[in-house]
């Protein structure tokens, strides 16, 4: 009973804030007059400073460091809730499919900068290269459209082996122009190959599972219909529940360790035993692979890609995200990724200056913050284990 | 599929009508209209004129006491990019408050996304684009068109050229659907008329140096360089001929039609050739009328070639809606319905869409750019024999 | 002097050339098992780089290096530590946003089960490896400083000078090593911390008694006080090698420290 | 292939190697005092290329016209301006940085490009639009065969290769000189021998942003075009070849800007059905270089300290 009760007073924060967030989130996608929006924003980081500034924060942290499950559940929740509030909002639904889909490849590209320190500008190839694989195998295949989702990531990971070798063998700026020269000749590739579409892009197949249309508005009884994009949200929500676990595992374990341990001294970690190769790799082939899933599942819901999805500056917005969340802090990516892709949407009048803002915020975020804005906490292998 | 969706349109447009039944009790209900074009990026002049006259058919019609709606237009840009036109698209499809739309002046963008208003059962009328697919690629109701498409273009332009005793072309196209359109049909008429291509080159949109190119075409020494694509790469094409000491004469198509390219070449513009598809504008029955109101609004930008389409197809819109109601599903028989006795009179002269919803007109003008200005052909000192054409 | 068979570590003609300058020059040492090696000299006299070439930062130039009679020449730094060699460096080289246990396990890596099965599937069975070798790697820290071991997962960079040094002793013993090449302990910490951290190398000599050690030192009265023998080099050359008092003694070794300071 | 084509090949690639090998230097200087990458680099070009045509413009306004006059106007400004901005970005943006991981300044950089270029787009008068650059070089053209010689390519190459002899001189023959290579050898030792790092720092991004600007200006009088978006590729290919030529060596990064612009040419020359192709030929070469030679052709000293 006493212990129910202390249970929930450390959840209480957790909660109270993602309901908080949720109602706020719906009021901000829901308003439509730029004022509002922006009074909104302006409200809200007032509130979050003051809870900051007041040690909210470290409650709301507490309840998600010690109930960690019970909190992603309830996050889930609350994206459920938001979801259904909007349910046949077709644009507001698009939007948070897209923060789902970019949170799954941001979290590749994290596995790689954030915890192995391979700075990979080439993140919208891979995203990418999981898109036309799934444009391809859509058209031309009979393939289980859940099996292409995989395919996306394989393909993703295996293209990003020719990058491997240069990877390894150079140091920080040396292969981080591989990375850029590959996301360049990506984009002109596709741009001269004609049988994946040239410039033109390629039209893909909506999602297909066991006969449900995943492209087809959801009809309930007579006049009630949800837009499609749950589907993708859905479906989205899954694969991100299973990479999030995924990555947070990998970084909870020795495996964890020894990326970080190479990230900040390959010399010393060479001196006890580990082998730098092997790591870089796996971290490296990982993060593709997500990366290129995360591609295959947003070719589907668009319906349409085309090479200007995929340019440098693509790449670079990827980077910004895993930079402004706080580098290595999976939760940081979604707070990040949440604000670079609604932001804009919403705030038509920064619309037009979004790049510049973007630039502009993640210069500030390096000269002042540069441990973004929900920096990683330390290690903890297992999640509320003690030592006796 | 389309069975399905089909059910879902008529859906949520009884829905709709319902609704607006009963909002229309109050004075002038007011109705969304849609417009999409190219605001920004390479072809944004010719995007910002067609929004600017798609604006003035609005204004006009709010001002009109006898009209039945308020209307508002909703503005959206393509940015001349098919994967930004899908999400533009779907926004203005899935907002159910917009009726209907006039839609896109890049072809590439146009084609990809008919699919998604046919899909959202969102009645348009393509304002710019003039890849033939567009209309006659599908049996889409929801899609019209009120200019005419480069085959058209092309038939008047090989018979012209050859009309003037050219021989020999190069053709230079963008990869894109626009340009490989344009490589496509110029060549089959120009080889019809007895042209000669000695070679052909597919260059990427956003391409800075083409030196290589020009170099290559200059040891094959053709009559014209044939340049199928937009304003941006038109330019720097042109300047670099000059470099390479290229004498040929350089024939466009409809993309370089617009103020920007006269700019951006400045005197090398003098003497280059293009294709358009319908009148220029002040010679177009209403275009007197039309150029008045533009210029009273005072925008700061020109309509630009395809501003008087992008008003006739808006001004059609309007008239529609008036007549039927703002009614998605009525809206658009009633469009597939402009036709024959029905056909619609326009500032660009009667609009009589085919089956497919494509505007039968095909007078198609050409032009030579004159001291920075493009004058059609026939008023021309070219014409006339005061000025030479290159390559010859 | 020893002949080089009954040596744990052995050097023979080592040398180690960064284009014309020598640093080691056909060097000849060897360390006899269980005793704690001095090497010292001035400044740029080869000491570190000494260390480099055998835990394989650095290819040798010419010569050989023997560790427990097999040859290790030109490993991987990877496979020295292996062959059972653990080094700390001059500059602590600790990863300092790290907590203290993860540095420690940087050193245990040979122990710990590397398959991602094992690492992200299997948690039950992590978790009894990661409790086992929380117990460990506890129980060395105390060795050194009770206090320390009750805040093992704290970042490193919070902790001062000496505290680094000794987990990055730890880190260098977790793993059981038999050899221990110890760069300048003392270097960045006050007189007193330096005698502090002496007696906790010299009680952990005494629980492992098998472990071999040699330290590169600059304060002598810390040489004097804990090394079996030392080595002087001076310009890469071995000058003179004994227990420290005769080198002390030895006109060469006076002349090179006085020469250079 | 005949000698005229031939030459004229080799013309265009020359001009282009110029134009990457001034991007190159700079990337060069900048790593060799400060050991990092400074992405805006390419942009910085872009804007200096504005610069110049505004100049141009306004000198058109009140009414000096005699060309020779507006290229050494345009010019001068052009370069004092991103000089300044250089220095600017240097002493605001990236020596806040210096302690921070290298990746930080590299992200930072890449980053102030892009407010650069779009500021340009979203500011600069219809700035999303190709802007015509005048054409203020004599622009008579002589023909031999295939081979056509413009007057004004041929000032631009040799005033491009005066510079960089002209930097080569600066770096070699002068005490500023001598800071610089002192700076770049180990900056420690250089404060000890008194110079003022800072200072010296400033000066290099100057200079290094100057020559950006003057690489711009040649890019407009050459393409008789400018446009906001130019500077992200040269960017990129002034780096790769500073990269390959090996960082912080000035023979490198030139010899890399004429290799790169090489590629490409011999890229549409091997692959005459698919000229298009020349740039992913190109960058792929340049993966494959660094694969092979993983600090550059002319390969920099990595002493790492243990």
């Amino acid at each position: 009973m006493s212990k129910a009760r202390a249970v929930f007073a450390v959840l209480l924060p957790g909660i109270g804030s993602a309901v908080a967030v949720t109602v706020y989130v719906i009021l901000l996608l829901a308003v439509e007059s730029q004022a509002a929006i922006a009074a909104l924003l302006v409200a809200g980081v007032i509130v979050v400073l003051a809870a900051a500034r007041f040690g909210g924060m470290a409650r709301i942290g507490r309840s998600f460091a010690e109930r960690e499950n019970a909190m992603n559940l309830v996050i889930v929740l609350a994206v459920l809730a938001v979801t259904g509030f909007f349910y046949e909002d077709h644009f507001v639904l698009l939007l948070m499919a897209t923060v789902i889909i970019y949170v799954i490849a941001c979290l590749g590209l994290n596995l790689q900068f954030g915890y192995a320190g391979t700075l990979n500008f080439a993140g919208a190839a891979f995203f990418g290269v999981g898109c036309y694989t799934a444009a391809v195998l859509t058209k031309h295949t009979a393939m289980p459209h859940l099996l292409i989702l995989v395919a996306g990531g394989v393909m993703a990971a295996v293209i990003g082996s020719l990058l491997i070798l240069p990877v390894l063998r150079t140091r920080s700026h040396y292969s981080a122009v591989v990375t850029i020269a590959f996301a360049l000749l990506f984009k002109i590739f596709l741009e001269v190959n004609d049988t994946l579409g040239g410039p033109q892009g390629l039209p893909v197949d909506g999602m297909n599972v066991l006969g449900w249309e995943f492209n087809d508005n959801i009809e309930i009884g007579e006049d009630f219909e949800v837009a499609f994009y749950v589907n993708y949200i859905v479906v989205g929500l899954i694969v991100l529940a299973l990479a999030f676990t995924f990555v947070r595992r990998l970084e909870r374990s020795w495996v964890g360790l020894n990326l970080d341990a190479l990230r900040l001294d390959e010399t010393a970690a060479a001196c006890f035993g580990l082998n730098i190769t092997r790591w870089k790799i796996t971290a490296f082939t990982l993060g593709n692979f997500l990366t290129g899933v995360a591609g295959a599942l947003y070719a589907m819901m668009l319906g349409f890609i085309a090479p200007t999805n995929f340019t440098f500056g693509d790449s670079l917005i990827l980077v910004s995200i895993i930079l402004l969340g706080g580098i290595g802090n999976p939760w940081g990516l979604v707070v990040a990724t949440t604000i670079l892709i609604i932001l804009p949407e919403k705030l038509q009048v920064i619309q037009e200056y979004r790049f510049l803002l973007f630039g502009a915020m993640v210069i500030l975020i390096l000269l002042f913050r540069p441990e973004g804005l929900l920096p990683r906490p330390l290690r903890t292998y297992l999640p509320g284990w003690q030592p006796k | 599929m389309t069975a399905i969706r089909f059910r879902h349109v008529a859906v949520f447009a009884a829905a709709l009508a319902l609704g607006l039944s009963s909002a229309a009790v109050d004075a002038k209900p007011k109705v969304k209209v849609g417009f999409i074009g190219p605001l920004s990026g390479g072809t944004s002049s010719n995007g910002i004129g067609g929004r600017n006259s798609a604006d003035l058919a609005v204004r006009l019609r709010n001002a009109d006491a006898k009209a039945k709606y308020e209307y508002e237009l909703i503005v959206l840009d393509d940015e001349c990019k098919p994967n930004i036109g899908v999400l533009a698209a779907t926004k203005l499809g899935a907002n159910k408050d917009v009726i209907a739309a006039a839609t896109h002046y890049c072809s590439a963008v146009a084609i990809t996304t008919v699919d998604v208003y046919h899909k959202f059962g969102l009645p348009i009328i393509v304002w710019g684009a003039v890849l033939p697919d567009i209309t006659y690629g599908n049996n889409y109701k929801e899609v019209h068109r009120v200019n005419g498409t480069m085959i058209n273009q092309n038939e008047t332009a090989a018979k012209f050229m050859t009309g003037l005793g050219y021989k020999t072309w190069a053709i230079i196209h963008d990869t894109t659907d626009y340009g490989k359109g344009h490589n496509k049909y110029f060549s089959k008429f120009v080889t019809e008329n007895g042209g000669k291509i000695l070679g052909t080159f597919g260059v990427t949109s956003d391409q800075q140096d083409f030196s290589a190119e020009l170099t290559k075409i200059k040891s094959l020494n053709p009559q014209v360089i044939y340049f199928g694509g937009l304003t941006p790469i038109g330019v720097r094409i042109r300047a670099q001929m000059e470099k390479l000491g290229l004498k040929a004469q350089l024939e466009g198509t409809s993309g370089i039609v617009s103020d920007t390219f006269l700019k951006g070449s400045g005197p090398l513009a003098e003497g280059v050739l293009a294709f358009r598809e319908g009148a220029p504008t002040e010679k177009l029955p209403g275009g007197k009328f039309f150029l008045e109101q533009y210029n009273k609004q005072g925008y700061s930008d020109p309509p630009e070639a395809y501003g008087a389409f992008a008003f006739t197809a808006m001004t059609l819109i309007l008239d529609t809606i008036e007549a039927v109601g703002p009614d998605r599903k009525k809206v658009r028989d009633a469009l597939n319905n402009v036709r024959g006795a029905n056909a619609a009179d326009s500032i660009t002269g009667k609009v009589d869409f085919d089956d497919n919803g494509q505007n039968t007109i095909a007078v198609i003008t050409k032009y030579v750019a004159q001291d920075g200005k493009w004058t059609v052909w026939e008023d021309s000192e070219y014409a006339k024999g005061l000025r030479k054409l290159k390559g010859m | 002097m020893t002949g080089a068979a009954d040596g744990l570590l052995v050097s023979r003609d080592l040398s180690k050339r960064f284009g014309g300058l020598v640093a080691v020059d056909s060097l000849d040492m060897a360390v006899r098992p269980q005793e704690i090696l001095g090497l010292i000299g001035p400044n740029g006299s080869g000491k570190t780089t000494f260390f480099n070439v055998v835990t394989g930062i650095y290819p040798t130039s010419g010569g050989v290096v023997e560790f427990d009679g097999k040859d290790i020449t030109d490993f991987s730094p990877q496979a020295v530590y292996r062959a059972g060699i653990a080094r700390t460096f001059q500059r602590s080289r600790l990863s300092l946003s790290l907590s203290v246990f993860d540095n420690v396990m940087v050193g245990n890596h040979m122990r710990l089960d590397q398959g991602l099965w094992f690492n992200l599937v299997a948690r039950k069975d992590f978790k009894r490896q990661f409790e086992e070798n929380f117990e460990r790697a506890r129980d060395l820290v105390k060795v050194f400083d009770p206090p320390l071991a009750d805040r093992m997962f704290e970042a490193v960079g919070t902790f001062p000078m000496i505290d680094r040094r000794r987990i990055e002793i730890c880190r260098a013993l977790i793993s059981r090593p038999k050899l221990l090449l110890l760069d300048e302990p003392s270097a960045g910490m006050t007189h007193d911390e330096t005698k502090e951290l002496m007696d906790d190398l010299l009680e952990i000599k005494g629980r492992l008694e098998d472990l071999t050690i040699i330290i590169i030192e600059h304060e002598m009265g810390v040489i004097e006080r804990i090394t079996d023998t030392c080595v002087v080099l001076n310009f890469g050359q071995k000058i003179c090698e004994g227990p420290y008092q005769e080198v002390a003694e030895d006109k060469l070794v006076q002349e090179a420290y006085l020469g250079i300071q | 292939m005949d000698v005229g084509l031939f030459a004229q090949y080799v013309m265009n690639g020359l001009m282009l190697g110029m134009m990457y090998a001034l991007v190159a230097v700079g990337f060069t200087l900048f790593f060799g005092v400060l050991d990092i990458i400074n992405f805006s680099h390419g942009d910085v070009l872009t804007v200096g290329a504005f610069t110049g045509l505004a100049t141009y413009l306004g000198l058109s306004k009140i009414g000096i016209t005699w060309a020779p006059a507006q290229v050494v106007i345009v010019l001068l400004v052009a370069t004092t301006c991103m000089a300044a901005l250089g220095a600017v970005i240097a002493r605001y943006l990236v020596l806040p940085l210096k302690a921070a991981p290298a990746l930080n300044t590299l992200l930072l950089t890449l980053m102030l490009g892009t407010v650069l270029h779009e500021a340009i787009r979203l500011f600069y008068p219809l700035g999303a639009n190709p802007q015509r650059f005048p054409p203020l070089l004599p622009t008579t053209a002589y023909s031999f065969g295939n081979f056509t010689l413009r007057v004004d390519s041929v000032m631009l190459l040799l005033a491009g290769l005066a510079v960089i002899v002209g930097i080569h001189l600066v770096i070699n023959k002068t005490k500023l000189g001598l800071a610089i290579r002192a700076v770049a050898q180990d900056e420690e030792t250089a404060k000890t021998m008194g110079i003022n790092f800072t200072l010296i720092v400033l000066v290099t991004f100057a200079i290094g942003s100057g020559l950006a600007a003057f690489a711009g200006i040649l890019h407009g009088l050459y393409y008789s075009e400018i446009n906001f978006a130019m500077g992200l590729l040269l960017g990129v290919i002034g780096f790769s070849s500073a990269i390959v030529g090996g960082l912080g060596n000035i023979y490198g990064a030139i010899i890399g800007g004429f290799l790169f612009a090489a590629l490409q040419t011999i890229g549409v020359l091997a692959m005459p059905f698919a000229s298009a192709y020349k740039d992913v030929f190109a960058f792929g070469v340049i993966i494959l270089i660094m694969a092979w030679r993983p600090t550059g052709l002319i390969s920099e000293k990595i002493s790492e300290r243990v």
